[in-house]
């Protein structure tokens, strides 16, 4: 771009870990003292897998047209998109009828919507609440800033590109996309995973190296385990 | 609010103060004397609530403006106190004795403009950014776009335009009168 | 046999003989005097064999060869025999306690030291009014003489304050042995008898001959001089003072009172009793080793003037009596004067220093039981037969007003104890050989006396019971280690239930096997203790010899003697917690107190006979059968700590160790209800005031059972936790009994066996978690789940009974619960019974997640599973639960029969495993068939289907997309029924706690007020005793006119 | 076997086929009264066999976690609870088949079974180590100690009107004319019960145990897949067993499938009835509303039976 400063150049400091995470030592009850490394003794420390879909066609098709027609969204708002999404439990859109309800903890949910520019900082929580969530899960991209920054292009804080950092199934365009925009967004998923094409997941574990190198490379201070079972 | 500036003036050195409206003034003063004015004004004139406290970056004068904008809610009053540091060594005095919410404005400046307050609470600590280790985003010698360019990657395909000359193209292509 | 009058011959003779030596020649004039005293001693003592085992009769001693009264005679009968004979022995060993003292000050001291045992033997012996005065001077000279020679600067102070006293004392003595003399014509004190002077113009002669000779004993308020001498004095000296002078001025007042005649008798009473009340409460106050002696010894003496005052009353039992506590006042004083001779300074905690030497602890703990009238010591029987003469008497205030002083006495004495036990002294101990030695001797003296009370009690001698010798056994094994010491008790505890359950109806044989069994499988968890774990094994053992005993019990004196074993025993094992002094205090206060309303009722109960067969409970006339009803229940809830009564509990079980609490909790607890079983099956419903006692016995149960349940849901401690909700379960046994139905019963013992078996399980399992975790507060456990399986495992076993869900045996005792009261009329106290159940969920809920699920802690992420030992009998205990859940008729159904033939239904049909009732059935092998079908089928079906589950670890949560901070601020645990507290929270209101420590508090108060009359000051010494016996004067008068 | 006299293995199938009615009804009827809830708002809502599909969904899930083995068995204590409720109280009264296996024991085993899975549960989520899982249950426990109570209370009045425990024989007296129901013959134990009936239904304004908005959902905050397959099972079908054991003291009972459908449906559509219109209340304050409503009808139904 041709308005861009050349002699600006930013600094590539390493942050240091937090310091609830850097390995301590403790006293035990009986005067032992042990080393205490938390990122190893707090979090799993095992990588996504990729899992294979059901062996037969039918049981797949089965539970492919139940996913789709169960589709639990993670209550997570990131940015303006979030009152966008309110809307929808509405009587005027109903999305329940679709089999849509909105779940409180990502263990419970399939479908993250990033609704709206994210963050730096939000994006860590984004990737947190997406590796919690259980395999096959889906991402959605809400609005412009999501797809190339919108808005946010120059921000020194907002990331441009989500299918940089998670692998995102559908975008909705619009700045922001209208609730119906949305409904209908959420049957065109319906139709991808019905049609078996969903894998954003596996494609995830798969690409986990590239992916990893993505968020590292914006988030700095990584004080979480490469992977949040 | 004129008459309190008179009344002040004796004691304090002011600068020429600005009125934007008949209840709102900005003013500068030294530095050294910020405190004692802040304190006289909260105690005895009843500017008891601190309504923000903010920086300018004068990069061209290689100076920091802070300003302390001060309220008294009997009167309806607005006083805005605009103090210079030197931008080399930002250092500020802190008034978080005076009102404990001015820790909170001071870890921003800390973070933001890289002006530290000695003796604040919490102020070395991480306010909205995390692990942020370039310049302070709010100084005006950091480049945000070019920051961005180099951080965060582009779609490719996406276009840039000026407002004004694509929205005067979309919406009014044939004028002036033939520039097409 | 020789003359008793060869006693004084000795002590003057050698006293003149010491005169003769060099006053460079100590070491001879030490053997000379040494050598007097045992002679001495020789003659008394075998005066005494020979009359107490009738090889004799009592002589007459005429001297100047003429009869009186025209000469002085002296008498040794089997009573001045024994009192010589303690007073000697005592001259004796204090004489070898001072040797080093002695020697130093040279053969003066010794000189006084013979004429005041010799002035003592003969205050003993005379028989005339005169001689006695001069016995009396000679030792007030020979006591001043002594008391001057102590180092302390101090006792010279002391020792004046006492001459002048002394004088005034003189002076009133003679007076009356003038007015007499001129009443009587005569100071024969058998001359004088013969004609009664109550009534004639000799009264004002008696009055000031009697006071005269009650002052020297020291009577409260009058007795400031006498403390100042117990304090300063040599102790070797003071154990003389204590022991062998208060015992001869006793039996001087007790010839005179005979003389006087029986309406004297009221005066010395009363004095007695203000004496030992107020002496006692002084005590209290005291911090100061010897003072507290002191005041302990007034007390003792006004003790045994009451009984004395009785001396008509109690007939043949007087000697018996009187003695006892004689005997046990002057051998556990005097041990404990020489032991403090050892003890460097002069604060009770100082005492603390005897722990260096284990042996010096035993003799402590000895002399301190002795004192208190525990068993098997001869106050135990005296304290028996007393309150025996005085219910009989129908004396019941009197009873009453004698039982809390003994209970305050033995408060100080406990308070004493424990401070030694568990605080720290800057001081070591002042080690003297001799001195053990006398101490020790004084201790066997101690065995001995106690053998022969026994002997003559005419009930069992409880000092050859096998169950307490057994214990007492491992006083001088404790030298072996633990372990070989715990295999001899199992065995033992083995032994002793296979030997005694023949013959048991089936429900003593129930309480046997969770008392002596259960014990030996407790004792399992001690192997895990190493060392010699000295001074455990004789506590613990006292304890189950106790309950054992307390089951196979045929009489009232039998249950009150195995009663105080078991309380006695349990105290010295919660004693050795680490933070349980003031704990193990409350304890024993609360039990001696229960102990006495106990003896109280029995001693109404047996309506003059020295005891009774427990069976004839049942034959208690209706008039006062709700009192010993009322007493009794008393003594036995106290036990069970029903609400009200709870404040010892939760301290007393939480504090004390590892396998200590499970005992106490676990067993010790039973044999209140046991004690409640016995007295409804014998007594049965009694209405006081037109009040079924049986209901309020169901309020107090379901009271308990509900507060306890809340309290215990606010408990952080998880020892204190499960003692609460002990309150809260026998609450539930007390509920059950007093239903007085079949059901009902049969509830309560579901609820003794479960409560047994669980509580023992959680305390383990508690414990376990506290020996690797160092600590009892929840919140700083948590996620203890993988590293402590087995723990885990017992508690959620244990939790799962406990609430009564199926199909674990909790449900059977609730199944029992609810058919109980579906037959009975009451409706109101199920209410509180209702909320109590669901409340126990909070706290079982909070105990297992607290401790294993959450979080776990950095500190405990290497902690190991509980010890092997600990775990063992957790696991038999599981086992238990388990198989008694599937078949709870292999207990319960000889127990229902055995209550179906004293209530005379068979509400319960027991057909193959199923039990049906009027009202319902229950099959607990198909509640568990299906349970367990219907568990494993989902099981297998989740396992098909999640069997590839990733295995994460505890920050592995969803934090609302953020990251944990650390395991302490991520455990839910502090307060952790804080909303319940915000709703319920008023019932923590510590009402009961705040009574006790009012009560508490007013006692304190009395004696610190009552203390500013001991100004220090002699002349008002003086004044206060002029004062008193104006007093007294005025009282005795009135009452006499 | 006489410890089992009444067993045959054909019992069995009667018990699996009970399960099975009880389970889809409880499916379907659930999503219905979703259905009407959202009519109510002027919503479509839900199709009826969302429920099914939601189940599908969750066993389909490829990707689990476990954080331990009491984690593990939360579900399974959860649904056995939730089943054995169901077997160990007679379904349909005067049918053979569907008497389950309520031999086994008498009133007193449902109300306590009813902790089993409550139980369970709590330890699950315990060891997630989740904080608002534990929340959640000290706020559930706190609830439940009141709550239960006026049933306690209401049922034990009814049985001493009845004078027996057992299930069978309180429907049996209940039959022959309307009047006879408990509700008619009894009516302020009846009261006192549905008042903790609706307490326990997790329904408004009794549900600040799983609050979503500032708990997430409480304890089953960390299950997903085929755990909260099970839960949602156990969801559907313990509430109907729940209604069954309500419907058998106080209403009559059910001698036939479709007077237990109609009577679970009604009584279960008071608490959502009460729901819909009620705000929530804090534990405290629920505390204090069963002593202040439930705990005096209760006490006066025993005191005048």
């Amino acid at each position: 771009m041709e308005d861009v400063d050349d002699k600006f150049l930013k600094k590539n400091k390493e942050v240091p870990l937090r310091e609830e995470l850097r390995p301590r030592k403790v006293t035990t009850p009986d005067g032992q003292e042990i080393e205490i490394e938390p990122l190893r003794d707090y979090f799993c420390e095992a990588q996504p897998k990729v899992h294979p879909k059901a062996y037969s066609k039918i049981v797949e098709d089965f539970y492919n047209w139940a996913r789709s027609n169960s589709l639990w969204i993670l209550g997570f708002g990131t940015g303006c998109g979030a009152i966008e999404m309110r809307p929808l439990m509405t009587p005027r859109f109903d999305a329940y009828r679709y089999g849509i309800q909105w779940r409180p903890t990502p263990r419970q949910a399939n479908l993250l919507v990033i609704s709206g520019y994210l963050s730096v900082k939000t994006l860590k929580r984004a990737i947190r609440a997406y590796e919690q969530m259980p395999q096959p899960k889906y991402v959605m991209g809400l609005g412009s800033c999501t797809i190339n920054g919108g808005m946010y292009w120059d921000s020194y804080n907002t990331i441009k590109r989500l299918d940089d950092y998670l692998p995102v199934d559908l975008y909705i365009a619009g700045c922001m996309p209208r609730p119906e925009a949305l409904l209908h967004g959420f049957m065109e998923l319906k139709q991808i995973i019905r049609k078996g094409e969903a894998e954003g997941a596996n494609k995830y574990a798969e690409n986990f190296a590239q992916y990893k190198a993505n968020q590292k490379a914006v988030i700095k201070d990584w004080d979480m385990p490469d992977y949040n079972w | 609010m004129r008459e309190l500036l008179y009344r002040l003036k004796d004691r304090y050195h002011f600068g020429t103060p600005t009125f934007q409206r008949d209840d709102l003034c900005f003013v500068t003063v030294k530095r050294s004397e910020l405190r004692a004015i802040l304190t006289e004004l909260r105690d005895v004139e009843g500017f008891t609530h601190l309504t923000l406290l903010t920086a300018v970056d004068w990069i061209e004068e290689q100076q920091f403006q802070l300003t302390y904008m001060i309220n008294n809610r009997e009167a309806n009053l607005t006083l805005a106190l605009r103090v210079m540091l030197d931008r080399e060594d930002a250092t500020g005095d802190t008034i978080h004795d005076l009102w404990p919410t001015a820790a909170t404005y001071q870890r921003e400046l800390r973070e933001m403009f890289g002006i530290n307050f000695p003796g604040s609470p919490r102020v070395d600590e991480e306010f909205i950014l995390e692990g942020w280790t370039d310049l302070p985003p709010y100084r005006r010698d950091f480049d945000t776009l070019a920051y961005s360019q180099q951080t965060y990657h582009d779609r490719p395909g996406r276009e840039t335009h000026d407002p004004k000359t694509h929205m005067q193209k979309v919406l009014y292509a044939d004028y002036p009168k033939g520039a097409k | 046999m020789v003359n008793p009058l060869l006693i004084l011959a000795a002590g003057l003779g050698a006293a003149f003989l010491l005169g003769l030596l060099r006053e460079t020649s100590e070491r001879a004039a030490f053997h000379t005097t040494v050598g007097a005293l045992a002679v001495m001693a020789f003659v008394a003592l075998s005066w005494t064999v020979a009359l107490a085992s009738g090889q004799t009769d009592p002589v007459e001693m005429l001297t100047a060869g003429a009869k009186p009264p025209f000469a002085i005679n002296l008498r040794t009968g089997i009573a001045e025999a024994a009192l010589t004979s303690v007073v000697t022995l005592t001259g004796l060993l204090s004489a070898f306690f001072m040797r080093r003292d002695l020697l130093r000050l040279g053969r003066r001291a010794m000189a006084v030291l013979l004429v005041l045992i010799m002035a003592l033997s003969g205050l003993i012996m005379t028989r005339d009014l005169f001689n006695m005065f001069v016995f009396l001077e000679l030792i007030v000279i020979a006591t001043a003489g002594l008391v001057l020679l102590s180092k302390d600067t101090r006792a010279l102070a002391a020792g004046f304050k006492y001459l002048v006293v002394s004088q005034v004392i003189s002076i009133l003595l003679l007076i009356g042995i003038i007015f007499t003399y001129h009443a009587n014509g005569s100071l024969n004190i058998d001359d004088i008898s013969e004609v009664p002077m109550g009534a004639n113009g000799a009264s004002l002669a008696m009055f000031l001959v009697l006071i005269a000779l009650i002052l020297e004993l020291k009577p409260f308020p009058a007795n400031g001089w006498a403390l100042d001498i117990y304090e300063s004095a040599h102790p070797g000296f003071s154990a003389i003072f204590s022991a062998a002078s208060g015992s001869a001025a006793l039996f001087a007042v007790y010839k005179v009172l005979a003389m006087a005649g029986p309406d004297w008798a009221l005066l010395a009473a009363g004095i007695g009793i203000v004496t030992f009340v107020g002496a006692n409460l002084l005590a209290l106050a005291q911090t100061h080793d010897r003072r507290l002696l002191g005041y302990s010894s007034v007390g003792q003496i006004g003790l045994i003037l009451l009984v004395i005052g009785f001396a008509d009353r109690l007939g043949d039992s007087f000697l018996y009596i009187a003695g006892g506590l004689l005997v046990s006042h002057a051998i556990a004083k005097a041990g404990l004067f020489w032991l403090s001779g050892m003890v460097k300074a002069r604060d009770l905690s100082d005492w603390a220093a005897l722990r260096e030497n284990p042996v010096l602890v035993v003799l402590f703990a000895v002399f301190i039981a002795m004192l208190t009238g525990l068993p098997p010591f001869p106050a135990f029987y005296a304290k028996w037969s007393f309150v025996h003469v005085l219910a009989t008497d129908g004396a019941y205030s009197l009873m009453a007003v004698f039982l809390i002083a003994a209970l305050i006495e033995a408060t100080v004495l406990f308070r004493w104890f424990g401070m030694a036990l568990k605080r720290s002294s800057g001081h070591s101990l002042h080690i003297s050989l001799t001195g053990e030695a006398i101490a020790l001797i004084a201790a066997a003296l101690a065995i001995a006396v106690s053998w022969v009370w026994g002997n003559l009690s005419g009930q069992e001698n409880l000092i050859t019971l096998v169950p307490l010798l057994f214990a007492l056994l491992f006083l001088p094994l404790d030298i072996l280690p633990a372990r070989i010491k715990n295999v001899l008790a199992i065995a033992g505890l083995v032994f002793w239930f296979a030997v005694t359950k023949n013959g048991l109806d089936p429900l003593r044989y129930v309480f046997l096997i969770i008392m002596v069994l259960g014990g030996a499988i407790l004792l399992l968890a001690s192997f895990h203790a190493t060392g010699r774990r000295m001074g455990f094994y004789t506590p613990a053992l006292l304890m189950f010899a106790g309950m054992g005993l307390l089951v196979t019990s045929e009489t009232s004196f039998q249950f009150f003697a195995a009663w105080e074993f078991l309380t006695v025993g349990s105290y010295f094992l919660i004693l050795r917690g680490q933070d349980s002094e003031p704990h193990a205090l409350s304890y024993i206060t609360f039990s001696l107190g229960g102990a006495f309303a106990l003896l109280a009722g029995f001693a109404i109960a047996a309506n003059g006979a020295p005891t009774f067969p427990i069976e004839n409970l049942s034959e208690v006339p209706s008039r006062i059968a709700p009192y010993v009803f009322v007493l009794l229940a008393a003594g036995f809830l106290t036990k069970t700590a029903v609400m009200g009564l709870h404040i010892w509990l939760p301290g007393a079980h939480a504090e004390a160790e590892t396998d200590v609490s499970p005992m106490v909790s676990g067993i010790l607890l039973k044999a209140g209800l046991f004690g409640l079983f016995v007295l409804l099956m014998e007594m049965g419903r009694q209405e006081l005031f037109g009040v079924d006692l049986t209901i309020v016995l169901v309020w107090l149960g379901a009271l308990s059972a509900f507060i306890g349940a809340v309290l215990s849901a606010f408990q952080e401690d998880a020892k204190r936790l499960l003692a609460y909700s002990s309150i809260s379960q026998m609450g539930y046994a007390v509920f059950g009994l007093a239903l007085m139905n079949h059901l009902g019963w049969l509830l309560a013992l579901m609820f003794a066996i479960n409560h047994f078996v669980y509580k023992s399980m959680l305390f383990l399992a508690v414990g376990g978690v506290k020996e690797r975790t160092h600590t009892k507060l929840m919140y700083k456990m948590g996620g203890l789940i993988t590293l402590m399986p087995f723990t885990f495992v017992s508690v959620l076993v244990g939790i799962i009974a406990m609430s009564g869900v199926p199909p674990l045996s909790g449900f059977g005792g609730r199944w029992i619960f609810y058919n109980a009261i579906m037959s009975t009329d009451l409706r109101l106290p199920m209410i509180l019974i209702f909320m109590a159940g669901p409340v126990g969920f909070l706290y079982l809920f909070r105990l297992i997640h607290t401790i294993f699920l959450g979080q776990l802690k950095d500190e405990l992420r290497l902690t190991k599973e509980a010890p092997f030992w600990i775990l063992l009998p957790q696991m038999l205990f599981v086992g238990f639960l388990l198989s008694f859940a599937i078949l709870p008729g292999m207990i319960l159904r000889r127990v229902d029969s055995y209550i179906g033939t004293l209530f005379g239904d068979t509400p319960l049909v027991w057909t193959g495993k199923i039990v049906d009732s009027q009202y319902g059935t229950w099959n607990p092998v198909a509640i568990w068939g299906v349970i367990a079908t219907v568990f494993v089928v989902v099981f297998i079906l989740l396992i098909w289907m999640n069997h590839n589950a990733q295995k994460v670890k505890q920050f592995n949560i969803v934090f609302s997309a953020e990251r944990p901070f650390k395991p302490q601020t991520t455990h839910f645990a502090w307060n952790f029924f804080a909303p319940y507290r915000k709703a319920m929270g008023f019932l923590e209101t510590p009402v009961a706690t705040s009574f006790w420590s009012g009560v508490s508090n007013m006692l304190h108060g009395t004696a610190d007020f009552t203390r500013k009359l001991y100004t220090g000051n002699g002349q008002t010494y003086a004044v206060q005793l002029l004062f008193f016996v104006i007093a007294v004067y005025l009282i005795a008068m009135g009452g006499l006119s | 076997m006489n410890s089992l006299p009444n067993f045959e293995w054909v019992q069995v199938a009667y018990a699996l086929l009970t399960l099975f009615i009880v389970i889809n009804y409880g499916m379907v009827m659930t999503a219905v009264v979703r259905k009407i809830g959202a009519r109510v708002g002027g919503r479509y809502g839900i199709p009826v066999w969302q429920n099914y599909i939601d189940l599908a969904k969750n066993i389909a899930l490829r990707s689990k976690i476990t954080h331990g083995v009491m984690f593990y068995l939360g579900p399974v204590f959860r649904l056995t609870g939730g089943v054995g409720l169901l077997l160990f109280v007679p379904t349909i009264y005067g049918s053979e088949w569907h008497q389950n296996f309520s031999y086994a024991g008498d009133l007193i085993l449902a109300l306590y079974f009813i902790f089993f899975g409550t139980l369970g549960m709590a330890l699950g989520a315990g060891e997630s180590g989740h904080p608002h899982s534990a929340i959640g249950v000290s706020r559930g426990l706190s609830q439940v100690t009141m709550a239960e109570l006026p049933l306690a209370l209401g049922v034990y009045a009814l049985s001493l009107q009845y004078q027996t425990l057992d299930i069978t024989e309180i429907v049996a007296a209940q039959q022959g004319s309307i009047f006879n129901w408990t509700v008619f013959t009894n009516p302020l134990a009846t009261v006192a019960a549905m008042v903790a009936f609706v307490g326990t239904m997790m329904r408004s304004p009794f549900d600040v145990v799983i609050a979503p908005q500032e708990i997430p959902i409480g304890p089953p905050t960390e299950y997903h897949s085929s755990y909260l397959a099970l839960m949602q099972t156990n969801r559907v079908l313990f509430p109907v067993a729940k209604t069954v054991i309500y419907m058998n003291l106080f209403f009559g009972g059910a001698t036939s499938w479709a007077e237990f459908a109609i009577k679970v449906f009604c009584l279960y559509m008071v608490s959502v009835v009460i729901g819909v219109v009620h705000p929530r209340f804090r534990v405290e304050q629920s505390i204090r509303f069963f002593l202040k409503w439930g705990l005096p009808i209760g006490v006066l139904a025993i005191l005048t039976v």
